[in-house]
């Protein structure tokens, strides 16, 4: 299962994508995600299943 | 390929000349689609097979904290690799199969990671040498490429290399400034310079680069690369007191390689044998895979393979 | 100013050398203290295993040490307060503002 | 409280090792980055011990290489990934369970670390229970089942008998808050209530003191 990883540095930023983790399950995927994209000090980072997404306008 | 790749050739390089970049399989076609996966396969298999390369390496580490450092530095290398992969699981690829089922030779990544490093010098020499080369190498993916996804993952690459860099010569210069340890320190840039500027492959006046600089794969040529690793290499390693066999030439302002290239290699004394060999003769030993290829596949696909 | 403000604003300049933002502005710098040339520095990291402690220590010692009145600085690693994300910008703007710099 | 301490941090040097080795033959490349993360954390709390030993009057080797006050589970790579989960549960969780009753320390400087550590201890946990459900739900479940038991006879020693002359003393100053057999309750519930609520039942084997060797708080079958 295809997780995509959202974060931010600061509040007055948007969220914005910065990769994905592959994880069965929520708990290990969460994890994978804080050690994969630790490139910056995020003040916040998001998950959401790839299968949740649904395109309103299509690239 | 046609079906997930449904753009002609010149609806690409139309796309690509209008200076727009490739976002996913909707714009490629299967020459592109071909060529990105090679290109991303050799980059994400380069960086996954030097985290037990370096991990070899950190038992010799002088103390825990510079294992540590070590440790992080593979935690990174994996993490690029990851990178790599991940863009090709969007590209078709599985990507569980491409890592922990392929056949140990069929691994693509520069040869210098088939011969073991054995020391602590060993180590901080690679991320002087090799990290180098490979940051050279990203770099001009960085800004050439065409693939938009790849592009803009590779800002996180570009700020952790250059902590792998730091690490490498902060560490080199520390040793070359005592003579006992610059005496070890010079014995393995012997062997392990004239093998990183293999990793830039064969050279121009041999390769076709056609595609892979029309597409955007990458933006300089091999010899351009060599060139540009030489530079960051060379004056550094000169400044410290150790010797490499190129200089730079101040006439054609191009750096010269001043030992037979390529060159007859022992892979297991890690010794070069002064004899000048044929690209061909560098072919069938890169093909043939060096002494560590089958022990780190195995070590990376054990969990997998239980 | 006074000198620890100048030394806290000389510290703006000395960056994490994996993450492009200022040791301060990260909330690294717990305590600064000056005494007749000798800098005492209270410094604390996101994480123990921090691979960059001692680049960052090094950095931070030569960044001083071009400050003319400065000649020794100490450098003491503190666990307490614990690091968190809430130390980055604001906490660290905050404390700078006290000091009368403008962050 | 000093062989405690210095078993602490001796044990979680070598777990950052045992750890590494795994970061290079995790069974997925997002493991592979968690455990280089989970080792350095490891090898970080290890190092940050080292002085707190010092500041007991132990003469503590600094580099870190020196201490052999470490489980005997840990003297070698460990053997596969279940064993590697195993020890991931159980002996980090051991060991935080001792540095939670840490917090509160009249050992002050343990004390400041102390609360770092558990910070960083988070991620090693939510780890660790989320590859216990996996493995529990897999057909591997038995051979995971079978090394966390032998990982318990190690681990759980670690705290030493009920009546440990160590731990009590400390737990008499107060440089510890919770006594050696309530810690290891906690751990002991906290795995038997993971390893239920996936169906598994799992007994524990009885901790015996034959082969426990105080000094160096390790047993050895």
């Amino acid at each position: 299962m295809i997780w995509e990883v959202f974060a931010r540095k600061a509040y007055e930023d948007p969220l914005h994508h910065v990769g994905t983790v592959t994880e069965s399950d929520e708990d290990l995927a969460l994890v994978s995600a804080r050690s994969i994209y630790d490139e910056q000090p995020w003040i916040h980072m998001i998950i959401v299943p790839r299968e949740a997404i649904r395109e309103a306008i299509k690239p | 390929m046609e079906e997930l790749a449904p753009r002609t050739e010149d609806e690409v390089r139309a796309h690509l000349a209008a200076g727009k970049l490739v976002e996913g399989l909707q714009h490629m076609s299967p020459e592109y689609l071909k060529g990105i996966r090679r290109i991303l396969t050799v980059s994400a298999d380069t960086e996954l097979v030097s985290a037990p390369a370096y991990l070899r390496a950190a038992a010799h580490a002088p103390a825990l904290n510079n294992f540590g450092s070590a440790v992080s530095i593979i935690q990174d290398e994996l993490a690029h690799a990851h990178i790599g992969y991940r863009l090709l699981g969007d590209l078709g690829v599985d990507m569980p199969a491409l890592i922990y089922e392929r056949e140990p030779n069929a691994f693509k990544y520069p040869y210098a990671f088939d011969v073991p490093l054995d020391s602590w010098y060993e180590l901080v020499l690679a991320n002087a040498l090799y990290d180098q080369a490979g940051f050279v190498l990203l770099s001009d993916v960085h800004q050439s490429s065409t693939f938009g996804p790849w592009k803009r993952a590779l800002a996180k690459v570009d700020k952790e290399e250059t902590f792998h860099l730091r690490h490498g010569r902060t560490w080199v210069k520390k040793f070359a400034a005592d003579p006992d340890h610059k005496v070890k320190l010079q014995a393995s840039l012997d062997w392990m310079f004239i093998l990183t500027l293999e990793w830039f492959g064969l050279p121009d006046e041999r390769k076709k680069h056609g595609i892979q600089l029309e597409y955007g794969f990458k933006g300089k040529s091999n010899d351009e690369l060599r060139q540009d690793w030489m530079g960051h290499v060379v004056p550094f390693v000169e400044e410290v007191g150790l010797h490499v066999p190129a200089h730079f030439d101040e006439q054609t302002q191009r750096y010269v390689i001043d030992c037979p290239f390529p060159q007859q290699f022992d892979s297991e004394k890690k010794a070069w044998g002064g004899t000048e060999i044929s690209w061909d003769d560098v072919l069938v030993r890169w093909k043939a895979r060096g002494p560590m290829n089958e022990t780190y596949v195995a070590r990376l696909q054990k969990g997998y393979r239980g | 100013m006074t000198v620890e403000a100048r030394l806290w604003e000389a510290l703006t300049e000395v960056e994490d050398p994996e993450i492009p933002i200022s040791v301060v502005h990260m909330g690294l710098i717990v305590a600064i203290s000056y005494d007749a040339g000798v800098v005492d520095l209270k410094l604390t990291f996101t994480a123990m295993g921090c691979p960059a402690m001692d680049f960052i220590q090094d950095d931070i010692r030569e960044r001083l040490l071009r400050e003319p009145d400065v000649e020794r600085v100490d450098i003491e690693v503190v666990w307490n307060p614990v690091w968190t994300r809430k130390m980055i910008r604001e906490e660290a703007r905050g404390r700078m503002r006290e000091l009368g710099i403008v962050a | 409280m000093k062989t405690l301490v210095a078993s602490l941090a001796d044990n979680k040097a070598a777990l950052g090792r045992r750890y590494a080795e795994w970061a290079v033959s995790a069974p997925t490349l997002e493991s592979a980055v968690a455990a280089a993360a989970m080792a350095q954390d490891e090898l970080g709390h290890s190092r940050s011990t080292y002085p707190v030993l010092k500041g007991l009057g132990v003469d503590a080797n600094e580099d870190g290489f020196g201490g052999d006050k470490r489980l005997a589970l840990l003297d070698d790579e460990l053997p596969d990934w279940n064993a590697f989960i195993a020890a991931n549960l159980l002996v980090d969780g051991v060991l935080t369970t001792f540095v939670a009753s840490c917090v509160d320390s009249s050992l002050e400087p343990m004390a400041a670390r102390a609360r770092k550590i558990l910070q960083e201890e988070g991620s090693h946990r939510a780890h660790g229970e989320a590859w216990a459900r996996r493995l529990c739900r897999g057909e591997d479940r038995d051979a995971f089942v079978a090394r966390l038991r032998e990982t318990w006879e190690h681990a759980g020693r670690w705290l030493g008998p009920d009546d440990d002359a160590e731990l009590t003393a400390a737990l008499q100053t107060g440089e510890v808050t919770r006594d050696g057999p309530a810690q290891r309750e906690l751990v002991r519930a906290w795995l038997v209530d993971l390893l239920a609520a996936e169906g598994v039942a799992i007994e524990l084997p009885e901790l015996t003191w034959e082969g426990w060797d105080a000094d160096r708080r390790r047993w050895q079958a």
